[in-house]
């Protein structure tokens, strides 16, 4: 390894993922902080921590050009941005290349051509992906229009920069579609910098499948399995697991072979996620966009092969060629992530900050928690309200849900509302225990986990 | 009952004074009274608290790698700027002027020439101080305060923290 | 009883002055006082803190199973023998006849028969006070000490543990 | 699963390790504790804990007649015996089965039969499982000196009723044979109330291999992959790994599947583990000895199978079939294992008790610590020296073995002495990192830590 030292630009439990799998490959970490999270526990543990600006992101953790002077002024070799704020960076991706700095993650061209989910809908389409039925951009209420048309009702319009799930909006009938799409084309110029949008046509009986991929600088392209991310509360996953349940295998090996298509076909470097929606009417998937960094639910994938992600990413950084070939790669079993959350379910999942009293996570064979969490934290109000992924590993999905079940009723916390006790009730859920999850299960069973927690 | 300083009346004020002077002519540190809601700690230097919390980071055997001696040691929880602030106890009084951003300090305008201020030097609110590195923006940093200058704190093309203090002033 | 420091008169702090002074005298470090709501802590050095120790398993959503009421709470740390030990407060100055092995606790020789003893009972060293059975072997159990039973703590055919407190005797 | 409490016969990591495989089986559990284990972390873990007796095992932990009681007095369906104590007496089987309580381990006559390790030597021989040259029994020394004189010095001298490394006496020449013998005789019949020995060809260049079992009620037998733990101090591991390394394959299969007949010949049941020793000059194994429970060690294996060896033990218990065949068995990666004692190793390993000041074990991915100890415990001076297990996983032997090594110098102990440094020293050495694991490595290198510890 010639990386030596590197800057974690980020926060929170990947920031202290990033610290671990940095002792484990001798590699020093400096930690930028903001000012708010000067005594965190990553902060803590890390060689260094250099505070970098005060608490609000635009100016510490969204400052691309503090994160470099802090990592040229450390003496740091490499800078890793986990997720999230800069994750997606071209400019800090740029920067870090242009002052000799290995920035761990694929090139500013890679985040270019699949920041732009048209562009990206292209790319698929070249490597004989799927795409939604939909256009590749529209300019006007009345081009939406024709397009929703063509393409049938119920419709959604995204943000050609949007992506995780945000600047979505969908349209049931062409009754709504001007007056939406003049919101959300207003909403995406402030949220995203670019009043772009797209439309694609919707599906309502849907499953979120991803998959993860690892590619190097050799051309070499490898996926490490998928993942179903379909319970979302807002566009927002709180449950991921891998392997996808209930689909059939051949449609399993199709998606996947996707993924490493497209990422080969762009010679795409370093750890990224290639995002599917699965029909479940039709029992048919579509790309829908590509994220170019490591994500928050990578551990199911890593419980499932073996394979230390982040550590991959910094050996890929640093020019070295994959260790592993697909059929080196060997799936066992069955895992699943819960976010644990500052967030109040009954109550639209209400983020909720404060201080931490108690903090007992399980333990076990096969339970692993990330976080940076413990008894006496204060839970700042700035960042987002995730406290802790718990991830459980069972020999077969029902074990799995077993494992959850009893791990969430060992999780204490107090002092801060938490998405515990919904994320329990889920676990009991027939849908779940049963695989049959989409897009919308947690919709439709708000009102009863609301009407049992009274 | 009303939780203020209405419950305390004459009488108690006397009492908790005799507690102290009690207290004074021993040899102890301190006397901690509870009573329902109300708690009373008299003691000397700083209020003991209970310890907190999480495991730091203690090698147990060796460390994976060196770093340099600024880096403070991966259990130190107390951050750089505060480290820095203990500086002034020499000067009572002093104030901090402490850097605006993060980013590398420079003492002077450029290469060669002389520093903006020095110890001993006096500044105006609007006097240049420093200026800050962010990737070739070079940030002014002014006094904020009237003053003589009787600490400079960090050394020349050192990387500044946020918050960090960069001088310590005494005002005028 | 109001919360507050009036609840502390001039006697109340007289005693206070004269335990601080007492305390002085003596080798000790500190003496924490706990009377009800009332608690006072006198030392030297940093205040005693109840440690932390290590999470208690405490279901944070719903416990497993069930368990019969005699299953202390999970989270409750006190081990049975002393909580009956508790009970005895009543009784100042009894004394504690302890199982001295585990097994099921029979308070009469045989079915039917009356108790070896009930409340008001006078023992002497030697009285066979109770019968403990281990897989059919039966220990009897001696008083060890002269008096009357002020209160019988188990209830026949019940598990006591090593330790347990099975009857509490007033000395004579 | 029809077993709803069980009453847990042990302490320390194993009991905790029990109740959390419970508590994910929604068993309740009741904690058999000694009066010194009163307010243990299992005692405050337990559903409940009823203090047995006094803190010397003897009238605690080893009274079998104590134990049944109290499962009796809780109400309880079944016995857990954990390891050592009286996970592999006869009696306390034969005692929970006569009053309808189900002992979870093989039954009083599979123990009976592999107790006696002449008798397990006959078992294995019939299975067509090599043993090593020796005597059935001897009777005294004349006998002894035929035996040794016929399989070639030197030769290892070893109680019948012995087992777990207790019990043995090297002999490297006529010489010394009727002194050792008449030593080594007096000694097993007060140790173990047998004095019966028998002699054995000693291998000095050997290894530890043992292969884990599980058998049901139903004839199904599997094996869960082979363990090597020769690095042992005092005939005592200290270090354990899976899969062993540097074997031949085809002698990895063979080892395998001789302990799999070995269990299937008797009908084995429950967990089990086959001891073998591997002649690393001959390149041949021999049976040593079947250990009817589970093993300090089993995690390596749970570790690289993906299997609950614990959440079996209870299923099998429960008379339930075995869950999966052979070929569902997928093994993946290494695993190793490190036993942190409370020992000075430069004192011989001589162990120190006293109360832990800092507990800070490591944390991350592919790290589990089996524990019961945390800042401010008191450990005992009653019970062995065992704190906890740090068990890590690697997608190769190499990489498990920086983890460890990095997990190691991340272990903060304090106030108690610890095998940590050792360990962490013999990660570094060559020798290990090569897989030249020998039962006499510790010995070789201790001169070096020693004066490397100074």
């Amino acid at each position: 390894m010639t990386i030596s030292r590197v800057l974690i630009a980020n926060r929170g439990e990947i920031a202290l993922r990033i610290i671990r799998a940095c002792q484990e490959l001798g590699i020093e970490t400096v930690l930028a902080t903001s000012e708010a999270d000067r005594d965190s526990l990553p902060a803590r543990l890390a060689d260094r921590a250099i505070c970098i600006g005060p608490a609000r992101s635009a100016q510490s953790y969204l400052n691309h050009r503090a994160i470099v002077t802090a990592a040229i002024g450390a003496g740091a070799d490499a800078i890793h941005p986990g997720y999230g704020f800069l994750a997606e960076s071209p400019d800090l991706a740029e920067a870090s290349a242009s002052n000799g700095i290995t920035f761990v993650g694929p090139t500013a061209d890679h985040m270019r051509r699949m920041g732009n989910k048209i562009q990206a809908r292209l790319l698929a389409r070249e490597a004989g992906v799927p795409t939604l039925a939909g256009s590749e951009k529209i300019g006007s209420p009345q081009e939406a229009l024709a397009v929703a048309e063509r393409v049938g009702f119920p419709v959604i319009l995204k943000a050609a920069a949007g992506g995780g799930g945000r600047g979505m909006k969908v349209v049931t009938s062409a009754r709504n579609l001007e007056q939406t799409f003049t919101a959300a084309s207003a909403e995406a110029g402030s949220a995203f910098g670019d009043p772009t949008l797209y439309i694609e046509r919707y599906i309502s009986n849907a499953r979120h499948i991803e998959v993860q991929i690892l590619g190097d600088r050799f051309g070499n392209v490898v996926h490490v399995g998928e993942r179903d991310c379909s319970l979302q509360r807002r566009h927002q996953k709180i449950v991921e697991e891998a392997p996808a349940p209930s689909i059939a295998e051949n449609l399993r090996e199709e998606i996947r072979n996707a993924a490493v298509k497209l990422a080969r076909n762009i010679n795409y470097e370093n750890a990224g996620t290639a995002e599917f929606i699965y029909d479940e009417d039709e029992k048919r998937f579509y790309f829908l966009e590509m994220n170019t960094r490591i994500q928050v639910e990578h551990p199911v994938s890593e419980t499932i092969s073996g394979i230390d992600l982040v550590q991959e990413q910094f050996r890929i950084a640093d020019g070295q060629p994959l260790r592993v070939a697909q059929p080196d790669i060997v799936f066992r079993g069955h895992s699943i992530e819960c976010r644990i959350n500052a967030e109040i379910p009954e109550d639209g999942f209400r983020a909720n900050a404060g201080l931490i009293e108690e903090w007992a996570p399980p333990v076990g064979p096969n339970i692993r928690i990330d976080t940076h969490c413990y008894a006496g934290y204060r839970v700042p109000i700035f960042y987002d309200s995730m406290l802790a992924k718990l991830i459980v590993y069972g020999s077969t999905r029902g074990e799995a849900v077993q494992r959850m079940k009893r791990s969430l009723e060992r999780f204490v916390v107090t002092g801060v509302g938490t998405t515990i006790p919904f994320l329990h009730f889920m676990m009991q859920r027939e849908e779940f225990a049963s695989g049959a999850v989409t897009t919308h299960l947690i919709e439709d069973v708000m009102p009863q986990f609301s009407g049992s927690s009274r | 009952m009303s939780n203020d300083l209405s419950t305390l009346d004459e009488e108690h004020v006397r009492q908790l004074g005799r507690i102290i002077e009690t207290l004074e002519r021993s040899t102890f540190d301190f006397i901690q009274l509870e009573i329902g809601d109300l708690k009373v700690t008299i003691g000397k230097g700083n209020i003991p608290v209970p310890e907190a919390t999480s495991p730091p980071a203690r090698p147990a055997v060796a460390a994976p790698g060196t770093m340099p001696p600024s880096a403070p040691a991966p259990a130190q929880t107390t951050p750089a700027p505060r480290q820095v602030q203990s500086s002034g106890h020499a000067h009572p009084g002093a104030v901090d002027i402490k850097s605006p951003i993060m980013g590398l300090f420079y003492a002077q305008p450029e290469p060669g020439a002389p520093p903006f201020v020095t110890v001993g030097a006096t500044v105006g609110e609007d006097s240049t101080v420093a200026l800050v590195e962010v990737m070739k923006t070079f940030n002014a940093v002014s006094a904020g305060v009237r003053g003589r200058i009787v600490e400079v704190c960090v050394l020349d093309a050192q990387l500044v923290e946020f918050g960090q203090v960069l001088f310590r002033v005494m005002p005028e």
